[in-house]
């Protein structure tokens, strides 16, 4: 009760300025949503291995990439269309994902911590050298009608495709958290991630819990990868951005916290997409990226401090 | 007979010691990891190829030894002194980006070997050599020229094409260097004579790719004409959105330095405009282009995707020609190059490029030897990229206004 | 006696170091260079490591360095060796600053606040382009010793020494008692006496300043500043990777780590000029998964089974 | 003369209160004994006092000093330590380096003068081979360096967290003579926390019962184990 009174005027505040902004330029909304729909659905895999596993996945971009060019190549050679081409990715995605688990992330679990970060990373160089070795670096982009869907309202018109990216991010917390709570592997995977020798002490099988949810998360991934890739050009490195803003999205969010991470995408696509709405000034919207997350975290920290 | 074998084998090793000293090495440096650099390099390694089984250069044959210089300054400068101490090159080649030429300036100034330049556009390059590096040969435009170019371009067009009218013009740029650049001196070149405005935009191939404010800010300006300055990985996302968002400017040009693959099939892509310095339509009004296009492709089974081939192809064409020219008198008793004598028979270059034009050196705002000072404007029609201006090498008349979206 | 032979390994090593380019040329020269420099980067990345504290912020305080070196030097006139003291403070200043900030998160808080630090003095420099020359960066009319390969070579190693000469007195001073105790027992740390702020405050100026300082000989040494080279997320990837492949938490570790990394990847260059980043990749991963303590693991388990 | 007091020493998170009103003393050369039932705010008690909570209201005076509000690593220096109930002895330093740290940093100490004053200490403590790994040390040992560890801050008031829990008769015999001894050697004042009453009647001179934060009941052993509230709060449990 004491909570939801404390959150009132944090609720009255961000009404005024999302009206605010809807009487300056209500398309940024629009595009703020958008983006934000992007970010989540590339990061929410990504809060699973960490909150779980706690490792954090620095080839995570690079897993988003290949999909996207499993996705490609399906489409081209079956002449399917990406969003169909989905259904193997996702296969192909959780066969790289176990092996990925079995063959290196298992065994560097066991090392120091920072360990798996450091193979990460170099899986991640591997998979987008593979990739440039077979694709090469030149950029590839399918062309699909659907992506150009408009809405005009008025004078303005906008395209209303990257509203899936904010369907997808919604359908993956839900799904996520359903997972969580309902299923026996996401309780078992709930309980590991907060105490893996207790969850193995009540029977747990706590390698087969990691590998499973690694492979989860890694085919969640390859969903988000067939997605991208209606809207985003292909090319080797077109995936490492992702990783640490995924990265930070989750910091900001608090680790392991799934819907967490949609608020927080949703707090930066909005405030990013003010600046880009300002003349000349797109160039500085990365610097409200980090400046957010440094605040959220600060704050956060005061707080349990106070404690 | 054992003995005359040795005999004669000793007397070629005196000759070739004398006369040949082995073959002439040129040292190449590109970021081969890009497709810019790794298709330079395999165009620059097929001219190598083409010249040695025509009889070489002055009776020896040339050897091209690359090294990738990773798109890093530090990298690309041991590269340079790899090529110079270790594999004793006689000429330096290659380059991409503008950072790593910065870099590697300062070694290059100490060696005074002659380059030939395939990349680095940014006046920074300009700035860092100085007025009195006449051993380095720049092919590619620098980016205030390629401004200028474009200017004359749509003047020209402009001229020729009443119907075309350019008066509002909108430069959407990429915010990193590449961006800025071509923002900056578009904004002083078209400043002037023009109604110019411009927005910024993070590149998809950067993490960016949400073009939204941008398109809207530009649509709002209301532009004859609209420019974007960016990647590769830009060109088609940049067209679904301003589709989606009903932006339908009556020019909408592209910049970049690359076109994704199969740009040209993309219905979107027609009648779009485009920068650039070589496209292969061009072989249909070039043979030296044909000629490279039908080797690079036999050879490596793909087609050039990017100007840096035929540019790289001639800067060995280039530097064989000058040294043909020069004679033996090119290389000093001892085998090293004559760098006085070479300088003296680049500065009469005049080769006619795979690029269209006939490359020649002229001093630009700096250094002594510029060479290609023009970009191209051309328009994709029916999937190709055809040649629109300059008027010499044009391959189709422009379609204009750009058509509604569908 | 044992004191004595525990010397000779780096005194010979240093001698080496210096002498190298009397019997090396100058491509061998700049390799060594570019390795001193992630080496003395990796070092001071873990010397904050030894606490406990992972730092995402190399590139940055670097790349603060690197900026501060050149802006002073080309608009305020200050000669190269003032530059490159003035760079390594300012870095240096700027983190215990920030410390205050920074210093009191734990864990992927601290990692992910300092790379938003340094990501943070990346888009300013960038977009502040009266100031800082924009994202085509700065120039500086010449390079320092005329770009001399021999002088930039050896002006590389004294900065690595001096980072060598820190880190061996972190490990052999108090600091290393204090440093542990954090790691390993924060809470006990404190009711021991160590005052656990004001330690990381002293190391992560410490660090700083010194990356700080690398930035700025190496951008004297190369001659221009661009925000994106710079800040290039590969200055602090690169020596992390160099640190734990080596082995952390020691000196020799992160020296023995970019030997390997830097060696290798120019090896390849040579052998595999199309593809030879992904060998590097796989060096990574079968190091990582084959010595999980890193090479300098290899090195302690034989000292362990000596000992058992 | 008290070496410490509170006064209506009070902790609370967010709604909880851990410790209300809690006002005492100790004396140097006393030995305290802190009893009371799982979640009574005993440990929480020991973190208020060494700095690792700061109190929420209520007074801390040290030798007459307030130090209520004194950082954890200030008090260490003046003369309060403590020990673990869950020891995390730092396992990337040996069994000597252990006990050095609190003579370089509460005593402020050269590493030599630490080095030679830690050998000291352990020796005096019966600890041998100092050089061990700290994973390579007997429960009794790790428990000794666990007091060494505390006493390496020179205190003159110590606070034992549980630190018998899981020694067997013979091994608590000898680390109750050794409490015993450093009290009266080093004229220490020492809280005791314990959950064994054997324990408590051997080591104590003076008893204080927490419930539910606060003090129930204070005085000897064996007045207070009788007190109808403490076995109540008990529930007839070990007492």
């Amino acid at each position: 009760m004491a909570h939801s009174k404390k959150a009132i005027p944090w609720i009255i505040a961000g009404a005024v300025g999302v009206i605010g902004i809807f009487l300056w330029k209500p398309t940024v909304l629009v595009y703020g949503v958008q983006r934000a729909g992007l970010y989540a659905s590339i990061a929410l895999p990504m809060s699973l291995t960490s909150g779980i596993l706690h490792i954090v996945n620095l080839a995570h971009g690079e897993l988003l990439m290949v999909s996207a060019y499993i996705t490609y190549t399906l489409a081209l050679l079956l002449g399917l269309d990406p969003l169909l081409a989905l259904i193997p990715t996702m296969l192909v995605m959780a066969i790289v994902g176990f092996i990925l688990y079995e063959l290196t992330i298992r065994k560097a679990l066991k090392g120091p911590e920072l360990n798996q970060l450091i193979l990460t990373f170099g899986i991640g160089i591997a998979l987008s050298q593979i990739i440039t070795l077979i694709y090469t670096n030149q950029t590839r982009k399918l062309h699909l009608d659907y992506v150009s869907a408009s809405m005009t309202i008025g004078e303005t018109s906008f395209g209303i495709w990257d509203f899936t990216f904010v369907a997808l991010s919604i359908l993956m917390t839900i799904g996520i958290r359903m997972f969580l709570s309902r299923t026996k592997l996401g309780k078992a995977a709930v309980a590991v991630g907060q105490n893996p020798k207790g969850a193995s002490i009540v029977g747990i099988d706590v390698q087969k819990t990691y590998a499973m949810v690694f492979t989860i998360s890694v085919v969640l991934v390859g969903i988000a990868g067939s997605f991208f890739l209606t809207r985003q050009s292909l090319f080797p490195s077109v995936g490492s951005p992702f990783t640490m803003k995924s990265f930070s999205l989750i910091a900001m969010a608090g680790v392991g916290s799934i819907s967490g991470v949609l608020y927080c995408s949703l707090a930066l696509g909005i405030a990013e997409a003010i600046i880009n709405g300002i003349p000349h000034m797109s160039g500085w919207s990365d610097i409200v990226f980090f400046l957010i997350i440094i605040i959220t975290i600060a704050v956060r920290a005061k707080k349990t401090r106070k404690i | 007979m054992k003995k005359f074998l040795i005999l004669s084998a000793l007397c070629i090793f005196l000759v070739s010691a004398a006369f040949g000293q082995g073959t002439i090495k040129i040292g190449g440096t590109w970021p081969l990891a890009d497709v810019t650099g790794e298709q330079g390099s395999k165009a620059a390694q097929l001219a190598v190829e083409e010249i040695n089984k025509a009889g070489g250069v002055l009776g020896r044959k040339l050897e091209l030894i690359v090294i990738d210089d990773e798109l890093k300054a530090d990298k690309g400068v041991a590269a340079i002194e790899k090529l110079v101490t270790v594999d004793k090159v006689d000429f330096l080649m290659g380059g991409m980006g503008s950072g790593v030429a910065l870099g590697q300036v300062p070694t290059m100034k100490k060696y005074q070997k002659i380059v030939i330049s395939t990349g680095a556009a940014s006046y920074k390059v300009e700035e860092a050599l100085g007025k009195d590096a006449d051993w380095y040969f720049h092919l590619h435009p620098w980016d205030y020229e390629q401004g200028a170019s474009y200017l004359q371009g749509w003047n020209d067009i402009r001229k020729k094409y009443p119907a075309v009218k350019i008066d509002r013009m909108f430069l959407a740029y990429e915010e990193g260097a590449f961006g800025k650049a071509s923002y900056d001196s578009s904004k002083v070149m078209f400043g002037k004579d023009y109604n110019f405005d411009g927005a910024s935009f993070k590149s998809a191939a950067l993490g960016g790719g949400d073009y939204s404010a941008m398109i809207e800010a530009a649509k709002a300006f209301k532009p004859d004409i609209f420019i974007w300055a960016g990647y590769d990985a830009d060109a088609l996302p940049m067209l679904e959105a301003a589709k989606a968002m009903k932006f339908n400017p009556p020019l909408f040009v592209g910049a970049p330095p690359g076109w994704p693959k199969d740009f040209g099939k993309s219905p979107l892509a027609d009648n779009v405009m485009l920068y650039g310095m070589w496209a292969p339509s061009i072989n249909d009004v070039n043979p030296v282009s044909l000629k490279f296009y039908n080797g690079f492709v036999a050879k490596y089974k793909a087609e050039p995707a990017t100007y840096f081939a035929p540019l790289s192809y001639s800067a060995v064409y280039v530097l064989a020609n000058a040294l043909q020219k020069a004679g033996k008198a090119a290389f000093k008793a001892d085998g090293s190059v004559d760098n006085a004598v070479v300088i003296k028979a680049l500065e009469e270059t005049k080769y006619l490029s795979a690029l269209g034009e006939t490359i020649t050196f002229s001093p630009s705002n700096i250094i002594k030897h510029q060479g290609i000072r023009n970009q191209k404007i051309l328009q994709w029609q029916n999937g190709r990229q055809e040649v629109i201006w300059p008027f010499e090498v044009q391959t189709k008349t422009p379609v204009y206004p750009f058509p509604a979206w569908k | 006696m044992k004191r004595a032979t525990s010397y000779i390994l780096p005194v010979a090593l240093v001698a080496l170091g210096v002498l190298f380019p009397l019997f090396f040329g100058p491509y061998p020269q700049t390799v060594a260079r570019t390795i001193f420099k992630y080496m003395a980067l990796a070092l001071t990345w873990d010397m904050l490591f030894r606490s406990g504290q992972v730092s995402f912020g190399i590139a940055g305080f670097f790349g603060l360095g690197t900026y501060a070196a050149a802006l002073l030097a080309l608009k305020a006139g200050f000669s190269y060796p003032l530059a490159i003291l003035a760079g390594a403070l300012i870095s240096g200043i700027f983190a215990y600053i920030l410390g205050f900030l920074v210093l009191r998160l734990r864990g992927t808080y601290f990692s992910i606040t300092t790379l938003a630090l340094a990501e943070i003095f990346r888009v300013i420099l960038r977009n502040w382009t009266s100031f800082s020359g924009g994202p085509e960066g700065i120039v500086l009319p010449q390079i320092i010793f005329n770009g001399d390969s021999r002088c930039l070579y050896w002006i590389g190693l004294a900065v690595l020494l001096v980072v060598v000469v820190v880190s061996q007195y972190f490990e052999k001073s108090k600091l290393h008692f204090s440093l542990i105790s954090i790691r390993d027992n924060e809470v006990s740390a404190q009711t021991s006496g160590v005052n656990i702020f004001r330690t990381l405050l002293v190391v992560f100026t410490v660090t700083s300043f010194l990356q700080g300082l690398i930035g700025a000989v190496d951008v004297v040494s190369v001659g221009y500043a661009m925000p994106d080279s710079a800040f290039d997320s590969n200055y602090t990837l690169l020596p992390l990777a160099m640190a734990l492949l080596g082995g952390q938490h020691s000196t020799w570790g992160p020296i023995i780590g970019s030997v390997l990394l830097g060696v290798a990847s120019e090896y390849l260059k040579l052998k595999i000029p199309y593809g030879h980043l992904l060998v590097y990749g796989v060096i990574i991963i079968l190091v990582i998964l084959f010595m999980p303590e890193g090479l300098i693991g290899l090195f302690r388990k034989k000292k362990g089974a000596k000992r058992g | 003369m008290a070496k410490l007091t509170t006064k209506n020493l009070t902790k609370h998170f967010g709604g909880l209160v851990a410790v209300q009103n809690v006002s005492f003393s100790i004396s140097s050369g006393e030995i305290l004994g802190i009893i009371g039932p799982n979640g009574a705010g005993k440990t929480t008690f020991i973190n208020l006092i060494s700095g690792i909570y700061m109190p929420s209201s209520g007074t801390i005076e040290f030798e007459g000093v307030d130090i209520s509000l004194m950082p954890a690593c200030e008090r260490a220096k003046i003369g309060i330590a403590r020990t673990y109930q869950l020891i995390h002895p730092m396992e990337d330093l040996n069994l000597i380096e252990n006990i050095m740290v609190g003579f370089l940093f509460a005593g402020n100490k050269s590493m030599k003068e630490a080095r030679r004053l830690a050998t000291e200490l352990c020796e005096s403590m019966g600890l041998r081979d100092l050089d061990r790994e700290v994973s390579q040390l007997t429960m009794l040992e790790v428990k000794k360096m666990e007091i060494a560890h505390a006493m390496a801050n020179t205190p003159k008031l110590l606070f034992l967290d549980e630190i018998m829990a899981g020694l067997n008769s013979d091994e608590t015999k000898e680390m109750i003579a050794l409490v015993k001894r450093l009290a009266k050697e080093r004229d220490l004042a020492v809280g005791v926390v314990e959950h064994v009453m054997g324990v408590i009647r051997e080591l104590t001179d003076r008893v204080i019962v927490l419930e539910s934060g606060e003090i129930i009941a204070e005085g000897p052993y064996e007045t207070v184990s009788k007190d109808k509230r403490v076995i109540e709060a008990y529930l007839g449990g070990t007492a």
